[in-house]
């Protein structure tokens, strides 16, 4: 299935990217991406529980499994205001 | 309208907006690019926001303190991009027949704002650049 | 600068007349003339002060909020005269480097001036005229 | 002793005064100039307790003695904001 990945404020910064679109298993949840991605970039290492995850422009558990044409975005420590 | 703008914010026709001839009281929140956080120089700040999400958690906070004060007005821009020290990120107004509700409305809205919506902020000063909240989420 | 003016009062100017560049919060109290009092309509309000006994009474009120809250800088303006629906009657500016003191402050000058200084208003609407509060006062 | 007594607001209104200059006796108290009021306006007879009292442009208590020169004012109910 694919889902398209957003990438916001450090994590755009970190992995040079806005996004992507990934191809995965079904299945897949968030959490199994965030640690996709601790694997791909090492300043992520250290970040092991996953920031809150947005799927479909909505807050999301790091266990919701994902569907074809989901978008998602690990949401950072927000800063509005 | 949108609760998102690249441009500095009209607080006076936000509130403008909102007030109606029934209301007596005006609660204006501006928040304010300051010149320091936690003990470090800030010249600048670039807001960046996930904008369809933001508008949505903006709108989802907005609708829920309207429903908590029903006689309140509220209105809500926050802007984006290169602000620099002084500059207004956040108004926040909120009018009603009385000033008690118009005061607690306004208050949780932008402490709601600051929870939940999808907005970050590279703070920049002498010392370099940071996104504010990241170092300390590391576990 | 008095606290008391005869002109529509300039709430952006008071704001930027306290905001410093360590200040991260601006709150804006507004009390506004409305169209109803106690179940009556009202078109009009004069309001009149005792005017050197009203600026002190309101430099009292700034003092005593100022020591609560010393990180928070104070602005007020009354106005007096004939005003009508929808008209600014005073504004409050409370700035700080955080918002919680700044909401408490603009609130404890608001109530405090309500309670001590000496103004008062003549409601004029459809039903005739009425100095607000003088009935209720008669024991 | 020379007191000056000013009206404000309602009490302006109801004796069509801004200002009185009385003549009283030593020892004559705020409360005493404001039942002399009641007995010359009917409109105030119903009002037994007096508003606040100032004395030179401070709240003062009904029972306080006035002195040669005072400013004195009675403040009726305040409705600024």
């Amino acid at each position: 299935m694919k889902v398209r990945l957003l990438f916001f404020a450090v994590l755009r910064d970190l992995t040079g990217k806005a996004e992507a679109l990934l191809d995965l298993p079904e299945g897949t949840r968030a959490v199994d991406v965030w640690n996709q991605l601790r694997g791909e970039y090492q300043s992520l290492a250290g970040y092991r529980h996953p920031p809150l995850a947005a799927v479909n422009e909505q807050y999301a558990l790091p266990e919701q499994r994902l569907h074809d044409g989901d978008d998602l975005a690990f949401i950072p420590p927000v800063a509005g205001g | 309208m949108s609760y998102l703008t690249d441009q500095p914010i009209d607080a006076a026709a936000l509130e403008r907006s909102v007030l109606l001839r029934a209301h007596g009281a005006s609660v204006v929140f501006a928040g304010v690019v300051r010149d320091h956080h936690e003990g470090k120089a800030v010249e600048s700040i670039d807001y960046e926001a996930y904008r369809p999400m933001a508008e949505k958690e903006i709108g989802i906070v907005v609708e829920s303190v309207r429903a908590s004060f029903p006689d309140v007005a509220v209105a809500v821009q926050h802007r984006l991009g290169h602000l620099v020290v002084g500059d207004v990120s956040i108004v926040i107004v909120c009018s009603s027949v009385h000033r008690a509700e118009a005061f607690e409305a306004c208050r949780q809205v932008i402490d709601r704002i600051k929870q939940t919506v999808p907005i970050w902020k590279k703070e920049r000063g002498p010392d370099g650049e940071e996104w504010v909240g990241w170092q300390s989420a590391q576990c």
